[in-house]
């Protein structure tokens, strides 16, 4: 499947890049990130992250569909 | 209302935005840019958010307050892109009719905002060195 | 700084005074004239005070917060004279390193100068009556 | 003694005036008080108010001395 991948804060800056077009056999959020940690090194276990689809959050066994704009988020600094 | 800015905060616009005849208290917090973290030197930061996440989040916040506490008017707005020392990051107001409600619903709204709003603080030292921070602002490994 | 004023509170040069290289948080409390109050609708009022007494006691307040709370400064001017609905009546303002002492501080400031300093608030009702009212609001007997 | 007394409120209001001089033979501010809430009407029990001289705050028992400004303050309602 076609996925949208966007990536915010160390997570960006790992994969060289805001956001990326990529084809997976992944279905859920927990597949895709263990072969995109692999791909670009991304330090961070899945469980210090949360996972965004579409915009809204959702778990790490969520079913991805064709499409899908996926967020894997790292922990929050704001303020 | 919950927004993320890439330009200075309006102080005196959000705040006209809060005024209402039956309010007698007003709280705001905010959040400035401070010259050191964790026992750096720090020259200035630079704030990366998720928009379309962020302001949903944001709003969710806001809609808890108005819930939780007897509040009139309840708004954030936080800074993303570059900041130097003293500018100002995020600013929250509250409007009630009494104070309680006030200080409750303002604290409770910056709490939240830095728990579960998707943005993150890139701090610049002193010795050219910089990095992600952690909710505790203390770096990511 | 405490001090009585009987012209409008300048916001933005109090919280100016507030900035700190070192402060990341910065708490305010303003409060309004409300439309209405125990009951009844209000059309304005004045607040009448006791002017060396007052500052006294209010920098005295300011100085508690200092020792008691870990905050860069703290502010405080309170109206005197007639306002209307809406007007600013009093505001303090709180910068700190933290949020914690800035909201802590923030709070113990506004509620001691209710309960402490030398100022009345005279109600002007409505129907025409007008009232001087007690600490929490009611109307003096 | 001669005093100057400062009326605040509902008390500036019974007095008719923000302040006046006195003659008195009251030597502590309870003394005086109970003379002038004869003489004006003020409606508070002593221990609803409190009592300043000389811009600070004092006790019922001090001791006064000629020429002090005194003043008796109806509970406050700032903020």
């Amino acid at each position: 499947m076609n996925y949208r991948l966007l990536y915010f804060a160390s997570l960006r800056d790992a994969a060289g890049s805001a956001d990326e077009r990529v084809e997976s056999t992944a279905c859920d959020p927990r597949a895709l990130y263990a072969e995109l940690a692999a791909r670009h090194g991304f330090a961070f276990a899945p469980e210090r992250l949360r996972v965004a689809v579409n915009g809204a959050f959702t778990g790490w066994d969520h079913a991805l569909a064709d499409g899908d704009e996926v967020a894997f988020l790292p922990p929050v600094s704001g303020g | 209302m919950f927004r993320l800015s890439d330009t200075a905060i309006d102080i005196a616009a959000l705040r006209a935005r809060l005024a209402r005849a039956d309010a007698g208290a007003c709280v705001t917090f905010e959040g400035w840019v401070r010259d050191h973290n964790d026992g750096k030197a720090v020259r200035g930061l630079a704030y990366q958010g998720y928009p379309a996440l962020a302001e949903s989040e944001g709003a969710k916040i806001l809609e808890e307050a108005r819930a939780r506490f007897a509040i009139a008017e309840a708004l954030c707005v936080h800074r993303v892109g570059e900041l130097a020392i003293g500018e100002l990051a995020v600013w929250a107001g509250v409007s009630a009719a009494h104070r309680d409600a006030a200080f409750a619903a303002c604290r409770y709204i910056i709490d939240e905002v830095k728990r579960r709003v998707p943005i993150w603080k890139n701090e610049r030292y002193a010795d050219g060195a910089s990095g992600w921070l952690h909710p505790d602002n203390t770096p990511v490994a």
